[in-house]
């Protein structure tokens, strides 16, 4: 069964509860994930899912950098020979209230799978990414 | 060299901003001197510690927002809304999370971004790169007095030219900017980069200038136990005290139950004075502030004003001398300044309508606040025992050794061994107290209450209770009650 | 014939009915058997009296607005976006003002206007007109319990075609649907009427059918003493409760002055079943509502969110069962159903933060309650004395002679000698307590305590404070205190 | 001196705390104030001005119902020989939050010389109405 994941949050952002609670949720649905917490560069994202074979990439950004902090990563995942990685990107990504469509095309535009506004709770993070790994239905 | 809490001599002081001002060009407009003199030329009027020594003599309570754009004409446009639509005492500077961390090429790029972007592309206001001149323009544009607000582990620089740039108030702390604002940041250094600021603000002190210091009080802003936060407000008030500043604002984030509340605002203020006292810090001037509630907010804009308004309340039956004050855009972004003017003018409103009412005083307050201060006072003896007399050196005993917790802090640095929760009034509570030195009488007590909400809930005490308490508010209540 | 609180005969009640019924074409639609055996069918949950009866039983505090449009889809609309978006447990239909006359050719024309400009030419729903049909499409249409909210003094054949069209509570009173709502109507007359009322939903409750009734607690809304509408509603909770009715929901109108409040709903709820005790009703089941803020509101949003809140936050330290809501259109006009949900909304938010929570008790509060209390018994003795007995002879010569007096009514039969005003804290007193009978000591306390407020603003109690405080919350503060 | 008004909240209306600080503030401004209180119909507005030759009417509506309200009441005192008196109206003349500009329309085309919207202080309409009765300037 497809169930690793890399889990931190982007750049220089510190916001660590949603964190905590996202790696504990992920676990606890079934799956290894490797949370490598807040303040995550785009390197350490992609050495971590090198090392640990991931089959997703769970980029949080919460503090408002995210646009500037998540541009060239589909990019680089790819040099490093991480080809179809799932990558999805959730929280407060952009800075202020913006319309969520405008938001979610300009992040799908820059190479995410997936994109989740804020305040989205892990039932529907955790559904979205079995889906896209193919578990079974239950 | 050897953190001690110890006031830094002159000329090691001097020494010190001869290296801090070559770390990004703009350091160079600082002249010390003329910044004195400039500072000199600010009327009371839009001084801080005016303004709220006034409002601790009047038992008022202020109102002051969060509020900062990368581009300075956007964030004098955004301030001044704030002072006549927003209604506000006391205004903010609020500073973008690249120059928090030193990083002022990215903070550079952003600014570039934002202006060929015409979208804000930075969470704050970059005062570093905007330079003396910039944050002058800033200052002197408005009627109110305004502050810096940040979480910069290391501002150095940006205390120096934001100072120099006519704020007359400072936030943070080496540990509150350090525990919940960063990862990998020493206390040793983080301690030592904030005497430099408190340093800072003793020198201008020393010559005439009065400049307000306020520790960040919220930390982690999420259910975080009061007598954690106000041990921390405590050591940074005597950190900086030591330095020479004279004007301090000891702050605490709501934690959502009312008595709690009210009692820890005023064991903080008791203590803070007591132990400035017992350590020989005279003249010192004392005030608080509530930030209102701190953690996840509801998305839905009439809730988010809700949980505002309570804040508000609480701040006034506090009598806290202001109140940091959420948008209803909380939940969703960086608010725009229409968002921002009307959490402020719902705070006031509700500010006004108690200005001139207390809490009815009585046992449960009373017991409230022995519980909290007793506890503070365990924290901080312990603290001072490893540290063996320096607060400074203790501070980072303590934190290796659990003594000192924050709950959900991103830092390494922090034993990260608590674990808070609702008991079934709501006051937060240790459903694990890791490994603060709380007597066993205290530890009993926490116990008893996490145990009484796990009776009334029917369910065994558990972290799904933390959980359900992370969530509460912005579910629209404050106890995580299950289903 | 001549006014006696005594419970009516059947036969009595009988005639009378057939009477009232030729009022309107609709009445013809009320056959009372019928009506009993539909509202035997109307489930648990939809009923008032269990929703209130549960809430009592788990210390909860229910939330209510006030809505009502003209038309019956629309109004259906409305009703179930308070109840979908507005979280709302209990709702409304608000009648309008020509129903509230009996003129019921002009809410016909009102009716018909509304259709041809599409715009709601009447500020409620003409439930008379409509009719039983009409009613019923509205009330089985939702699922939360819905009540009848007026100001109708003679309210004889809206009561019967509501009851019989599904609603489950009646707002009003003999006294409180007449001072604040009329200008000539005789308190006889009105006290008649709503004997009527009482006794058909005595009849309802004879017949094993169990509908709420709630005298109309807040008046002119303006700055009314508690004493005035607590008496009132104590007076007319044992009148209704003479008529058989068993479910009474108190109710009291925000002052401001939070230990007040508190005190106000704790004394009215202990009064009103001590005096039902006295006078030997059994069984009687007894809520309370707390109304938020009843007079002039802020035309700022954000600011009137502030006072929604603050009530909210009243209602449930005050454990009242229910709070009825105000919207941030309240100083404009009729809200949308937008601006009504968003009022619910805050106001659930605040509710469920405080669900858990109780204010801390004193001696402030039990001295406040002790004054509203004492001065309650003497409007009360009073008025019983005034009838020799009969509480309604009682109730019509204690008007005439300002032993209850009402301030800012509109009716001729009100003395309107009283003068509130705000004191230091807030609290309402009485600048000029005219002729209510209370005693030395009372009379000097409320002296004692506008004198206070008179000292601290520097002035001479007079006339404008009143004015002052009449525009104190839509300005922006509690207490109108001078420039 | 012109200074003679009679004032009235109009219709089935009750409201009757602006109605006093209304009587209060005018009078204490230097008008003779006739003051009809609330629940005033139109014939009573223009008895009431007939017999005091007042200079103006003064009509409040705050309960929704003001439109229906004052339909005709121009046209009435026209017949009833009032051919130039001041005729005010204010307070919330209107169902629900409508666009101040619209009702002010509405109104002024029914005959009315000045509208106000909900919450205008006294000192507002004492000045507007000392103007259109051309007091002399203080
Ligand atoms: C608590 C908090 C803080 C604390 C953080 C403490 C800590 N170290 O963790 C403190 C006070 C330190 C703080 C600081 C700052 N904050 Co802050 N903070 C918040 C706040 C109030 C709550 C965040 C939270 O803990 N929520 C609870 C958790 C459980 O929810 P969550 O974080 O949203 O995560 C959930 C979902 O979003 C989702 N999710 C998250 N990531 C991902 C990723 C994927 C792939 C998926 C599928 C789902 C997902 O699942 C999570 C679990 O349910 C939010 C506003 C809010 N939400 O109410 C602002 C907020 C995030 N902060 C903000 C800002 C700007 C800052 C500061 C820059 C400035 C400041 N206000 O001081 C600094 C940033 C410092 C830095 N370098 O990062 C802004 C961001 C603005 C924007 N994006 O436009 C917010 C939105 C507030 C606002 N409206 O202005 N903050
Ligand atoms: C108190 C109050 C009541 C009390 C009135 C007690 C009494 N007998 O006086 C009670 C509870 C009984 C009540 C009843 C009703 N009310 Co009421 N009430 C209010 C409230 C909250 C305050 C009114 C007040 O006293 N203001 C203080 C005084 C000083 O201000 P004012 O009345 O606005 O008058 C000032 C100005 O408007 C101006 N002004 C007024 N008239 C004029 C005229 C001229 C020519 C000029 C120049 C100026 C001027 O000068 C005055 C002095 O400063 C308002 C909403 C608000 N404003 O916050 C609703 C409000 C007026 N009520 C309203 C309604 C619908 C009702 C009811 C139909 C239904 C109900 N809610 O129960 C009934 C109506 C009964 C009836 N037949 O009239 C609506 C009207 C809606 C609309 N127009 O779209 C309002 C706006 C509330 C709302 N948003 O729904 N109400």
């Amino acid at each position: 069964m497809r169930n690793k994941i890399v889990l931190g949050v982007i750049g220089a952002d510190v916001h660590a509860v949603g964190n905590q609670i996202l790696n504990y949720a992920f676990t606890d649905a079934g799956f290894h994930v490797v949370n490598l917490g807040v303040m995550v560069s785009q390197e350490e994202f992609i050495e971590a899912a090198i090392e640990s074979d991931a089959d997703a990439i769970l980029v949080s950004s919460l503090y408002g950098h995210g646009e500037l902090d998540c541009q060239g990563l589909r990019e680089k995942c790819d040099e490093a020979g991480l080809k179809d990685i799932l990558l999805y990107v959730g929280g407060n990504i952009v800075v202020g209230k913006q319309p969520f469509e405008e938001v979610e095309k300009r992040f799908k535009a820059m190479g995410f799978d997936r994109v989740f506004g804020p305040g989205t709770p892990p039932e529907v993070d955790i559904a979205a990414l079995k889906e896209d790994l193919n578990w079974p239905k239950e | 060299m050897q953190l001690t809490n110890k006031k830094w001599d002159l000329d090691f002081f001097m020494n010190q901003r001869q290296e801090v001002l070559k770390a990004w060009p703009t350091g160079a407009e600082v002249d010390l001197d003329e910044a004195l003199a400039y500072q000199a030329e600010i009327p009371k009027e839009k001084r801080f510690v005016s303004k709220l020594n006034e409002a601790l003599r009047d038992g008022k309570t202020l109102i002051q927002p969060r509020a900062g754009v990368p581009l300075i004409n956007e964030h004098i446009v955004l301030l001044s809304h704030l002072e006549q639509e927003g209604e506000a005492d006391l205004l903010p500077t609020t500073i973008d999370s690249y120059t928090r961390l030193n990083r002022y090429q990215d903070a550079q790029r952003g600014i570039e971004e934002s202006k060929t972007s015409g979208k804000a592309m930075l969470n704050g206001f970059p005062a570093v790169n905007h330079g003396v001149k910039g944050c002058r323009m800033v200052t002197s544009a408005l009627k109110k007095p305004v502050q810096v607000r940040h979480g910069t582990p290391d501002a150095r620089l940006l205390a120096e030219i934001t100072l120099a740039g006519g704020f007359t108030s400072f936030e943070g702390g080496g540990i509150s900017y350090n525990i919940p604002y960063a990862k990998n940041a020493p206390l040793q250094d983080t301690l030592f980069f904030w005497q430099y600021c408190d340093r800072l603000v003793g020198y201008y002190e020393d010559k005439g200038i009065s400049i307000n210091r306020e520790p960040f009080g919220p930390l982690t802003g999420t259910l975080v136990p009061p007598c954690v936060s106000n041990a921390v407000a405590i050591i940074e008030a005597l950190l900086a005290a030591e330095q020479g500043v004279k004007n301090i604002t000891v702050g605490y984030g709501q934690c959502g139950n009312l008595i709690q509340d009210v009692a820890a605002i005023r064991a903080l203020k008791q203590q803070t004075m007591e132990y400035l006292d017992r350590f020989g810090y005279k003249d010192m001037e004392v005030s608080t502030v509530l930030h209102q509630w701190m953690g996840g907010f509801p998305a839905d804009e009439a809730k988010a004003f809700a949980v505002i308004c309570w804040g508000s309340a609480v701040a006034a039956l506090a009598n806290a001398t202001k109140v940091i004050v959420k948008t209803p855009h909380e939940a969703l972004g960086v608010p725009t300044k229409e968002a921002n003017a009307a959490g402020l003018r719902a705070t006031k409103q509700v500010i006004m309508m108690l200005a001139d009412q207390a809490i009815a005083d009585g046992e449960r307050l009373e017991h409230e606040m022995a519980v909290i201060r007793e506890e503070t006072d365990c924290i901080l003896e312990r603290t001072l025992e490893l540290g063996e007399g320096d607060l400074a050196m203790g501070v980072v005993a303590a934190f290796e050794a659990g003594v000192i917790d924050v709950p959900f802090a991103p830092s390494r640095y922090n034993a990260g061994k608590i674990m808070p929760a609702r008991d079934n009034e709501g006051a937060v509570r240790f459903l694990n107290a890791g490994r603060l030195p709380l007597n066993q009488k205290l530890l009993d007590f926490h116990k008893k209450k996490i145990q009484e909400r796990a009776d009334a809930e029917h369910r065994g005490v558990s972290f799904q209770m933390v959980i359900d308490d992370v969530y509460a508010i912005s579910k629209g209540r404050l106890v995580g009650r299950p289903h």
